[in-house]
């Protein structure tokens, strides 16, 4: 239960960086600690205690293998969640290169042209 | 039975293909998306063939069954919204032939296109939640960029607004789809539903209010509609067409009616959260779009309204309500479209869309007039045309259903959006006559625009007896599917 | 962005990043024995990449694999693995693994996954050289290749 | 690997600290560096809740992002003004505490046992991979061939990505600008 309440402080951290800064960069710090909690989270789901890698070594045989190892399943989403995460990432930054152009800053204080 | 994965295929074949060859010459890549939309719609309707003989294609990717790999399902309900969504995509393709010729680089514009709509196909046809999820994800953040294709200083700002909220949403359906795969080791739905039958129901209602939470705010409804009227109004017209008319009713509606109907059927009572959801966000929707200054606002805030007419009609929950549901999405989608495509074609010309600088239109631009009149008067609910016989039915099933206020708001608010259309059309179009020449647009732009209005027009005879019995399989599939049946087979 | 790091850092990186560079093409290659794949051989080349870039700034990378070739290459990498799966049509369905599986521990195992591992490795690691390129490269316009980008302008202001 | 509990815990706190820093720090390059830092942990714990070729990625594709946003920092301002709006903080701490307490009452019926994982699934790819489709990696067989599907999705974000980039990088939007 502790794993798991950690993880959800780091998330709200993450979305308080979001919600709260004003600062385009912030921003983008705290969807990358989203990104990180949600995939320590997936991860932590497929944990089985003292659980080996799920790659097969010569020396294991198969039965041991399959009662010892991990579960596989949410490393193979996590793969595929980490480079979203990087790919909105490599969006944003250069989204907040052009706005940094047009305002000269990146605090979206001064930024506020658009009513609600 | 390969046609199923066609859509995803040409689409993501003709967006790699642009990217690789064509990408410099825009008139090049404008044809080649259009022809691979075109190849889309003909496999999409000679699919149809296969569906009228069994009930449902179901097809399993790589020969894995269903635990183990991914499978794809298309039946009656995604198949309606499949030859919607392919029906409208090929006429906005062609409408940006000339439109997006104002665009320095417009050959990426057909790449985010087509990406776009490889994304919203993946997510029709899959019956897997983190294969829902990825394409999800890939027709979102193509949207992102494309409301930013312009540059200008609103639409980086409205597009940064729109990725944030749009991450959030995205995060919330991933941590939905982590709790699945904790509890039930699976990610195939119908093998989620069968071992969730042994789960307690507690267990289960934060995932599903995970997923309401996620798609209310893909689809703009009330809480969390902020991000619609910038991102709708300062995209690019074709963009903000495919956003308004598709996109928000395929990643928020079409996801909560799979999702609250057919996987979590344990809670029947969630669709009086989505009613309620849909009843709010109409009626604030509608009250928004009376004082815009900007036609595309006053269309961005009159499609929350209209999407929570969907939501509210689905809601209610019984056979007219799906029926109302059905219908009003499908009207309201050619006709939001036909709408933005119009306001288009005024900014192609006279590069505002701001009302009070555009005057007497009736006779400057004659057939934009008539076409943005039919869809301003079907999207209010003039008898001839489509959205009246789909309110009427909402109407029809609130009463059946003894929600008479319900009923009534329903009459206020399409009073309302009676009320903002007219106005908007007295002053753009008929207002004081102004003896200007003939300016209308090319024909690139006239015919999507003519032939959406000619649908819109006979949109009455879907519901002749002959027609009707595909929308009831639909509503067969809204009412008593549930993907356990998959299993058994 | 001036001509690159101090001296000591440029002959650094000059030795170390062909070694990277092979580690990174062994993950992809024996993606299917040990930990790694096409993910993380293609990252792992793409920084090498960007070891090079920090270090000599970008004229010199970008003599040697300029936007032009990474774009293409970035493009023809998604194409491949989208062939590799269409390659299944030949089985009858759409990702199916036709091509015979060899022994468990043996290099040539596990049939198309060498070939997606290869087409994976090469997109991701080309398209991620080029996104961080464009990113730092906003200063400088480049004509000849016909990608020509935004130029910084000293008076931003 | 098998390591007690307490590392675990360890590691879980350092990666708060860190994010703390990351998030209230007001200079920014401070602020990206403890970012890196809660990468790098977060590379090693999954190394040791066995997913080895999750730390690869985790680490190479960590390391590329700080270097994404210190080349969108560098010659630009490099600090972050500390007033953050009122309305946001407090709505912010009333969800928090809202959830802290639905999450302390409901976390045995919400989440999973942590040691023991739902293997229902998991166990038959750990059979299958190794003997039919004769691959010793288990996650790559799953990542390239049973969810094979998911990958291409996932390549084309990627590309998505970097067309986003290549039309954000133009030189101006609009023709007649």
């Amino acid at each position: 239960m502790i794993i798991y309440l950690a993880i959800s402080i780091m998330f709200f951290i993450g979305i308080y960086g979001m919600m709260a800064k004003k600062n385009i960069i912030k921003m983008i710090i705290g969807v990358n600690i989203i990104g990180y909690a949600v995939n320590l989270f997936f991860i932590v789901l497929g944990y089985k205690n003292n659980g080996i890698q799920p790659i097969l070594v010569p020396g294991v045989s198969i039965e041991e293998f399959v009662e010892k190892a991990v579960n596989p399943i949410p490393q193979a989403l996590v793969l595929t969640s980490i480079v979203i995460d990087l790919s909105t990432i490599c969006f944003l930054a250069a989204l907040s290169i052009r706005i940094y152009e047009k305002y000269g800053t990146f605090d979206l204080e001064k930024i506020r042209r658009l009513k609600g | 039975m390969n046609l199923i994965i066609f859509p995803v295929i040409f689409y993501l074949l003709s967006s790699f293909l642009i990217a690789l060859l064509w990408k410099e010459d825009e008139k090049l890549s404008g044809i080649a998306c259009l022809s691979f939309s075109i190849l889309t719609l003909i496999s999409i309707i000679s699919l149809g063939k296969h569906l009228i003989l069994n009930e449902r294609i179901v097809y399993f990717v790589g020969n894995w069954r269903i635990p183990y790999g991914i499978t794809l399902m298309v039946d009656a309900l995604s198949y309606i919204f499949l030859l919607v969504l392919n029906f409208i995509l090929p006429i906005i393709c062609w409408f940006s032939l000339t439109y997006i010729e104002k665009y320095t680089k417009s050959g990426y514009f057909y790449i985010l296109f087509s990406l776009i709509s490889a994304g919203l196909n993946g997510i029709l046809i899959s019956m897997d939640f983190f294969n829902i999820y990825v394409f999800l994800e890939l027709s979102s953040l193509a949207s992102y960029i494309l409301v930013a294709f312009g540059l200008r200083t609103e639409e980086l700002e409205a597009s940064l607004k729109y990725t944030m909220i749009g991450f959030i949403g995205s995060t919330l359906i991933l941590i939905g789809i982590g709790l699945i795969l904790g509890k039930t080791g699976t990610l195939n739905i119908a093998d989620f539903m069968s071992a969730a039958m042994s789960l307690k129901k507690v267990q289960l209602w934060f995932i599903l209010g995970l997923f309401i939470a996620g798609f209310a705010l893909k689809s703009a409804l009330f809480p969390f509609h902020f991000w619609l009227p910038d991102a709708h109004s300062l995209a690019p017209s074709p963009v903000s067409a495919m956003l308004s008319g598709l996109f928000i009713k395929i990643t928020g509606f079409y996801l909560l009616i799979r999702f609250v109907s057919n996987v979590f059927i344990m809670f029947p009572e969630s669709k009086i959260i989505l009613m309620g959801l849909g009843l709010v966000s109409m009626i604030f929707g509608a009250l928004m779009a009376i004082d815009q200054i900007d036609i595309k606002r006053t269309y961005a805030y009159s499609s929350i309204s209209q999407i929570g007419y969907c939501v509210l009609a689905f809601g209610i929950g019984t056979y007219y309500g799906y029926l109302g549901a059905i219908l009003h999405f499908i009207y309201h989608s050619f006709s939001k479209t036909l709408l933005f495509l119009n306001s288009g074609a005024i900014e192609y010309r006279y590069k505002t869309t701001k009302i009070e600088e555009l005057k007497g239109l009736q006779d400057k631009m004659p057939y934009t007039t008539t076409t943005g009149s039919i869809g301003m008067l079907s999207i209010s609910g003039i008898p001839p045309f489509g959205c009246f016989w789909s309110k009427i039915i909402i109407i029809i099933a609130a009463i059946k259903s003894f929600y008479y206020g319900i009923a009534f708001i329903c009459v206020i608010v399409s009073i309302i959006t009676l009320g903002y259309f007219l106005k908007l059309q007295r002053n753009i179009f008929y207002s004081k006559k102004e003896m200007g020449k003939n300016e209308e647009v090319n024909l690139n732009l006239l015919m999507p625009m003519v032939l959406l209005s000619v649908i819109i027009f006979f949109s009455g005879l879907i519901l002749i007896p002959e027609l009707k019995i595909y929308l009831d399989k639909a509503i067969d599939v809204m009412q008593n599917f549930s993907y356990i049946e998959i299993m058994e087979k | 962005m001036n001509k690159g790091m101090s001296e000591i850092v440029k002959t650094i990186s000059k030795i170390v990043s062909p070694f990277i560079i092979i580690f990174g093409i062994s993950v992809i290659f024996y993606g299917h024995l040990t930990p790694g794949g096409g993910f993380p051989g293609g990252v792992i080349i793409s920084a090498s990449f960007v070891i090079l870039l920090l270090a000599y700034g970008k004229e010199k990378i970008l003599s040697k694999l300029s936007l032009y070739k990474s774009d293409i290459l970035h493009d023809i990498g998604a194409l491949m693995f989208l062939s590799v799966a269409l390659a299944g049509f030949i089985g009858g369905t759409f990702f199916l693994n036709i091509f015979d599986k060899g022994k468990l521990f043996s290099l040539w195992s596990g049939g198309n996954l060498i070939f997606s591992n290869i087409a994976i490795g090469l997109k991701v690691g080309t398209s991620l050289f080029l996104g961080i390129i464009l990113l730092s490269m906003v200063r400088i316009v480049y004509k000849e290749n016909k990608i020509e980008f935004y130029e910084k302008k000293e008076d931003i202001k | 690997m098998a390591v007690n509990f307490g590392f675990h815990v360890f590691l879980l706190v350092m990666m708060i600290i860190g994010s703390l820093v990351a998030i209230f720090s007001r200079k920014l390059i401070s602020s990206l560096v403890s970012l890196g830092t809660v990468g790098m942990l977060l590379s090693i714990y999954f190394l040791i809740l066995g997913a080895p070729d999750i730390a690869i990625t985790q680490l190479v594709v960590e390391i590329l992002a700080l270097i994404i946003l210190l080349s969108a920092i560098t010659g630009r301002d490099v600090t972050a003004d500390m007033t953050t709006s009122k309305v946001y903080a407090f709505l912010f701490i009333f969800i928090f505490i809202v959830s802290i307490i639905t999450f302390i009452t409901y976390s045995n019926f919400i989440f999973p046992e942590f040691g023991n994982t739902n293997m229902r699934v998991g166990k038959e790819y750990l059979y299958l991979a190794p003997l039919k489709l004769k691959a010793a990696n288990v996650v790559t067989a799953i990542v390239l061939d049973f969810r094979g599907y998911d990958t291409i999705g996932e390549a084309t974000v990627i590309f998505t990505a970097i067309i986003g980039v290549m039309v954000l990088l133009r030189k101006k939007g609009k023709k007649d600008e």
